[in-house]
């Protein structure tokens, strides 16, 4: 019996010891962790907007994040998008609106939201400013997706979306961004598990610049085709690469202008990827551009002064 | 014992010939010989190559003399390195090289075959032990190294045949090569319409795989000239019928249930006729090393083999599976052995 | 008995089909030799080749002295009945046995007995034999064909051990014992064994074609001794003259004796004259492991034992001499010769014209489970039923074996039912004793079938026989 | 009980030769073919391991006299996990392109055999400093392996070491995909062992001759 107790006493030391351990390391970390995690999205999307170290992002370049909510209220279902707004009073702040569209694309209602531009990162912050404007009983919100509106000073630079398709083996994560007028601007895979040498090359600049140019009625006809590459694409497409550009500015409009219309090259034994990431896109693509103008039209109507 | 016997005890003169051999019994033994069946299957496997030189151009002779002479070359120097007798005459490397450069496509560069050469006989079959010893098939698995490490040269390589037999054009066909999809590419991701759109009616294509005129590995072409060697192999006896019928006719009757929209609607014939289908179920599930000995264990090797190759063609990422289907069945060999045990005569005793 | 129309019998696992090689000496009445100037009787005759031997071959013989001891009869060797220089006449005894299992010796010439010597014995390299040069008179005996109907099962069975016949078809196995079986037995069938399925070999076909009513006449009385009346006489289906001959006299027997005796042709496949086999093909019953034929109702006897047999029993004959083929073309002239046992290689080479040069390989025995031997001072064996020369290019390259590559071959040939392949890589491998996964070892009577397909030309035979004895070292070991 | 030097150099190339991990022990294979892609990953897995090494023997050491011998396994489990967890928390915060390419490999870090294996044999028994001397051995014995095993497959996967061009262009790509990692794994063994053998001979050799 004396055991036992010795026993259990000690195995509680050990692990409060641990924990405390761990919560102290865990509280020293916490914050530089998820500045990591901010940094690494954000210079995934400044990489998309064309800014690297050789151009470096404007200062007036802000990025204004739209969430989109499944909101449950009373067995209704609407769509709640979370729009950045101008702060109503003088200061510069931007703060978020709530505004409940349903599922016609119909307006329902609109609430101020009790949270920052910075707030807004988090998750559980936007649920709680969402759920406390809520009326009603038995609301239940369910986060479906986001995009993020880039601009420089009062011009929109372009739409960032975050998009999730199957392939080959397992889900293929990528971003692309769409300018004002819905073409492609770039296209960026965050994460795969394609196999190397095969499917892995849609990393590549000559797969995915294939896409940059495709505006959204060119998207819902485009088709994957086996055929190679002709050897003056593939140095256009992966002209990022050349150290001294090649192609001078003329070069480049009309090489956009001749390949523009060209439907995706398959990457060479790997189709199946190829096929994957064009599916995913044109998904992303067609359903944000009938969201976002149905959002535009609400916020004409509504006179929602958006911060994009 | 007395004195008197022990002086009658003389030891005999033994007048010996030098020149006369005192070997063990039997003291003849068949013409066949390691050596022989080797040479045959390889004279078996040369139709083939003589094909494909017409149909896809020279350089799939360059790509199987390099395939041959860096098997040879491997084995020769493994075997020096590790001290054992080297073997190379007796024509198994030959076969392997032969084999391996059977399974990869005409448009590859030529230097291809040298890595899976080297994977094939030194880290297959030299250092399991030697010939009689490898687990898996060195030919496939050389073909499963060079797939895994060159994905692309190794599914884009493929050429269109050439049909007409002008000079010129023949000449140039290694230059100018097409690259183009196998049928069981299309097949697999545009189904039998688009199979048909794209080498024309169903006969064509019957009489093309039949013949050889179609997209596809160096060996694994032409159905007809692999059939004929594969028949002297029988015809020999070199091989029995078990393991090429029951893979040919378990791949026939998995594609036929399985291969087409509805179940029981899959074309069994052009199952067979595409891809490596008859090369593998005549010369290579048939290895002696890599095969059971025992009838029936053969029969469920074949029939394993037939179906492996439905499920990856059907369901796998590659359009063809008898390489993959072949190497999974190749480990299963000892214990189908173990197994089926051939019947003992005194068992039949009541 | 199988009777399907138009289809020879035959055994369902395994058997090869060598090139025969018959045409050498079918063809070739039996010939007298003449008398040689020596012969030498091994003491020990009825040995069969068994594989051990081969292996640890000198450490299982006695020293000759031992043979001149009195204890030689416990192995059933022979001791010398003659007092030394004695004067013998051909067919006189001059070895008998106390042992139950053992064949008495009797002189081929006449001549005087010089004693026991070590001579070169095929299997066991050397061994005691008595020897006997010839000197004085040659007088051929003359013997007189009595009405051996008469006697009983007793008496016939005393006359065949007076007269020393072993069984021979190769294991030379007494006869006397193998017919005296015990009461309550059951049988009911007779096999003559006539396949001589081995290449090369015609003296049982010369036997059966030139003296098939002595066959008969053997066969009932082997049919007396065991109290039964059938009998039938399989014969490979390439002796068409042996069969045509027996059938004949069967049907012209003055006096069948109520005899049922049938004559089979067989399908020609090796090893069709192994007693398993022969068994099977004519009766379909399989011999349990590790039992005698007689447990299944069934006596196999060679065709030529059963004419020596009658020899013995109706002409009181010792067994003195036989039939051996002289086969190969390393030989100026084959033949099939009645010789003396006892007489040495040499004077047979020189009745026949000497060898020729290609000599490559001299086989005592058939060339699937003969013994090769070096010297041409081997003595014939009672059981000896011939002597090939062979050529270079009959026995083929004679070079090392290679590895092992799985073609099964071996595995199709053994009509035992055994894996050869894995026995030697087993053995090759130091795993011997493990090999009884691999079918009952000693069901091997090494036919050599395997050996002969096999590509890599390994010795197989060899490797089964040293399994055998891993495996019975390890039962000893275990028991102990 | 350890006092001279020599006996600390002993300890100390025990877990690099003798007791290499990989190697000899065959410990800890899951990591060493799932990880060892290319060098970097390989050092900086075994930097990980190392400090993991390092801390769980301190603690045991410095705990021993207080561990009940019935639950020491689960006390070695949880101090290698208290551990583990500082690890990931560290490098996900100071070190995120080290954290992404580890990815979950350094969770699992907590189920080494090898670390387990070594608080078990040698930190419970042994006085600080030794087990430190033995812990820094075993840390770099597996070190080594990884680096050993990583470096071979980005030669040979990729033409590349440490991210640096070597030889221009991609020999196998196999050698990337996880099947390889056996391969090397195995080959390595080998060669190890063959090593090892001609190393004793010499030795042998060396002592009968004086």
């Amino acid at each position: 019996m004396k055991e036992i107790i010795k026993i259990t006493v000690g195995l509680t030391m050990t692990c409060l010891i641990a924990a405390a351990i761990m919560g102290g390391v865990f509280i020293v970390t916490a914050k530089a962790k998820k500045h990591n995690e901010y940094v690494n999205f954000q210079e995934n999307m400044l990489k998309l907007l064309g800014f690297d170290e050789n151009k470096p992002a404007p200062e007036a370049l802000q990025l204004c994040t739209v969430f989109r909510y499944l909101v449950h209220q009373d067995k209704k279902t609407s769509l709640g998008y979370m729009l950045p707004v101008q702060a109503s009073d003088a200061t510069d702040d931007i703060t978020y609106q709530l505004v409940l569209v349903d599922i016609q694309g119909q307006f329902i209602a609109k609430y101020d939201l009790a949270i920052l531009l910075a707030q807004a990162t988090d998750e559980k912050d936007r649920e709680k400013a969402i759920t406390a404007v809520l009326t009603g009983n038995n609301n239940t919100i369910e986060y479906a997706d986001q995009f993020i509106v880039a601009k420089n000073g009062d011009q929109r630079l372009a739409y960032l979306l975050p998009g999730k398709t199957p392939g080959f083996k397992t889900h293929i994560n990528f971003m692309m961004a769409m300018d004002a007028t819905y073409s492609i601007v770039g296209l960026q895979i965050l994460e795969h598990q394609e196999d190397p040498g095969l499917g892995a090359e849609i990393e590549q600049e000559y797969f995915k610049n294939q896409f940059t140019g495709k505006d959204v009625e060119r998207l819902k006809t485009l088709k994957v085709i086996k055929e190679p590459l002709p050897d003056e694409q593939l140095r256009f497409l992966e002209r990022t690469k050349w150290i001294n550009n090649e192609f001078s500015d003329d070069d480049l409009a009309t090489l956009q202008k001749k390949y523009q219309p060209k439907d995706i090259c398959a990457i060479t034994g790997a189709t199946i990827s190829s096929v994957a990431v064009l599916n995913g896109v044109k998904n992303v693509a067609t359903k944000f551009v009938y969201r976002v103008k149905v959002l535009e039209n609400i916020i004409s109507k509504q006179n929602i002064s958006v911060a994009f | 014992m007395n004195s008197s016997a022990k002086d009658r005890i003389q030891t005999a003169e033994r007048p010996y010939f030098n020149n006369l051999s005192v070997s063990f019994s039997p003291h003849f033994r068949s013409q066949v010989s390691t050596e022989r069946i080797m040479w045959t299957v390889v004279a078996c496997l040369m139709p083939s190559l003589i094909l494909s030189m017409f149909v896809f151009g020279l350089q799939t002779l360059i790509i199987t003399a390099v395939s041959v002479i860096s098997c040879v070359m491997t084995e020769a120097i493994s075997q020096k390195l590790l001290n054992r007798p080297i073997a190379i005459t007796d024509g198994s490397a030959v076969i392997t090289g032969v084999l391996l450069a059977y399974v990869i496509p005409p448009g590859v560069p030529y230097w291809m075959p040298i890595p899976g050469a080297i994977m094939a006989i030194f880290i297959t079959k030299i250092i399991m032990g030697g010939l009689g010893f490898n687990v898996f098939n060195p030919a496939l698995m050389g073909r499963a190294l060079l797939m895994a490490s060159y994905p692309v040269a190794m599914t884009a390589g493929w050429l269109t045949p050439i049909r007409d037999l002008s000079l010129d054009k023949y000449l140039n066909a290694g230059v100018d090569a097409i690259s183009t999809a196998t049928p069981l590419y299309v097949l697999k991701h545009y189904g039998l319409n688009g199979l048909i759109e794209k080498f024309g009616s169903l006969s064509t294509l019957y009489f093309d795989f039949f013949f050889g005129f179609s997209p596809g590995c160096i060996g694994e072409t032409s159905a007809c000239v692999l059939l004929v060697g594969g028949i002297v192999l029988l015809y020999k006896r070199y091989i029995t019928w078990h393991i090429p019928v029951s893979v040919i006719a378990s791949t026939a009757f998995f594609t036929w249930i399985f291969g087409g929209e509805t179940y029981f609607s899959g074309n069994p014939v052009l199952a067979v006729l595409s891809g490596g289908v008859i090369l593998g179920a005549f010369f290579m599930a048939t290895d002696y090393v890599t095969s059971p000995n025992e009838k029936r264990g053969q029969m469920i090797f074949g029939a394993g083999i037939g179906a492996l190759t439905v499920l990856i063609r059907l369901k796998g990422g590659y359009p063809e599976g008898v390489c993959y289907a072949i190497l999974l069945m190749n480990p299963l060999v000892p214990a189908l052995d173990q197994w089926f045990r051939p019947k003992r005569f005194s068992e039949g005793a009541s | 008995m199988k009777n399907k129309a138009n289809v020879l019998p035959d055994f369902p696992m395994g058997g090869i089909h060598p090139t025969e090689r018959k045409e050498l000496t079918e063809h070739l009445p039996i010939e007298t030799m003449t008398d040689p100037s020596k012969v030498a009787l091994f003491l020990k005759q009825h040995v069969g080749y068994p594989s051990e031997v081969m292996f640890n071959l000198i450490s299982q013989l006695h020293s000759p002295e031992y043979y001149l001891e009195d204890n030689i009869c416990k192995d059933g060797a022979c001791g010398l009945d003659a007092s030394e220089k004695k004067q013998v006449n051909e067919g006189e005894l001059i070895g008998s046995t106390k042992n139950k299992i053992g064949a008495s010796l009797h002189a081929g010439i006449n001549g005087t007995v010089d004693g026991v010597f070590d001579t070169i014995h095929p299997v066991l390299g050397k061994a005691p034999a008595i020897i006997v040069s010839k000197s004085g008179a040659q007088k051929k005996p003359s013997y007189t064909r009595k009405d051996w109907t008469k006697y009983s099962k007793e008496e016939l069975l005393s006359k065949i051990n007076d007269a020393g016949i072993v069984g021979l078809g190769g294991a030379g196995f007494p006869a006397d014992i193998k017919l005296n079986i015990k009461p309550g037995v059951f049988l009911d069938t007779l096999i003559l064994n006539g396949s001589e399925c081995e290449p090369y070999l015609t003296c049982d076909h010369r036997v059966m074609a030139e003296y098939p009513q002595d066959v008969i006449e053997g066969a009932k009385i082997i049919l007396k001794i065991l109290g039964i009346n059938r009998c039938v006489i399989g014969i490979e289906n390439n002796k068409p003259d042996a069969i045509a001959a027996l059938e004949k006299a069967v049907a012209d027997d003055p006096n069948p004796m109520g005899c049922d005796i049938f004559i089979q042709p067989l399908t020609v496949k090796y090893p069709h004259g192994s007693a398993d086999q022969i068994m099977q093909s004519i009766t379909d019953r399989v011999r349990p492991s590790g039992k005698r034929s007689s447990s299944i109702g069934i006596i196999v006897q060679n065709v030529y034992t059963t004419k020596t047999i009658y020899d013995a029993v109706a002409l009181d004959k010792p067994f003195y001499e036989r039939v051996v083929t002289i086969s190969g073309r390393g030989i100026s002239r084959q033949a099939n010769l009645l010789v003396k046992i006892g007489t040495p290689l040499a004077d047979i080479v020189e009745y026949l014209g000497g060898t020729t040069p290609d000599l490559a390989k001299i086989v005592i025995g058939g060339p699937m489970m003969g013994v090769a031997v070096s010297s041409l001072n081997v003595p014939i064996t009672k059981a000896t039923s011939g002597v090939l020369f062979l050529t270079k290019d009959e026995i083929g390259e004679d070079e090392k074996y290679g590895p092992c590559i799985r073609c099964g071959f071996c595995l199709n040939a053994c009509p035992m039912g055994l894996e050869p392949n894995n026995i030697g890589v087993f053995v090759e491998a130091g795993k011997g004793a493990d090999c009884e996964q691999f079918g009952f070892v000693d069901d091997c009577f090494q036919c050599g079938s395997c050996a002969y397909v096999c590509p890599a030309k390994r010795p197989l035979v060899q490797f089964i026989g040293l399994a055998r004895i891993k495996i019975e070292e390890a039962k000893k070991k275990e028991e102990n | 009980m350890l006092e001279d030097k020599k006996s600390y150099s002993n300890i100390f190339l025990n877990g690099i030769f003798n007791d290499n991990p990989i190697f000899r022990l065959a410990l800890s294979m899951c990591p060493a073919v799932g990880i060892s892609t290319n060098m970097m990953n390989g050092l900086l897995m075994g930097i990980a391991v190392l400090f993991v090494q390092i801390c769980s023997s301190l603690t045991i050491s410095l705990m021993k006299n207080f561990i009940h011998p019935r639950i020491r396994i689960p006390t070695y489990t949880l101090t290698i996990a208290t551990w583990v967890t500082v690890t990931d928390l560290v490098l996900a915060a100071f070190f995120p392109v080290a954290y992404k390419s580890l990815g979950i490999f350094v969770r699992l870090i907590v189920v080494f055999c090898f670390i387990t294996m070594r608080l078990d044999v040698f930190a419970r028994k042994n006085p600080v400093f030794p087990s430190l001397v033995d812990a820094v051995g075993m840390g770099f014995g597996f070190m080594f392996g990884m680096i050993a095993i990583g470096g071979v497959r980005e030669l040979m996967g990729m033409g590349t070491l440490l991210g640096y061009d070597i030889l221009g262009f991609r020999p196998l790509l196999f050698f990337v995909l996880p099947a390889s990692g056996f391969f090397v794994v195995g080959f390595m063994m080998a060669i190890f062992n063959y090593t090892e053998t001609i190393y004793n001979q010499r030795k042998r050799a060396r002592s009968t001759a004086s």
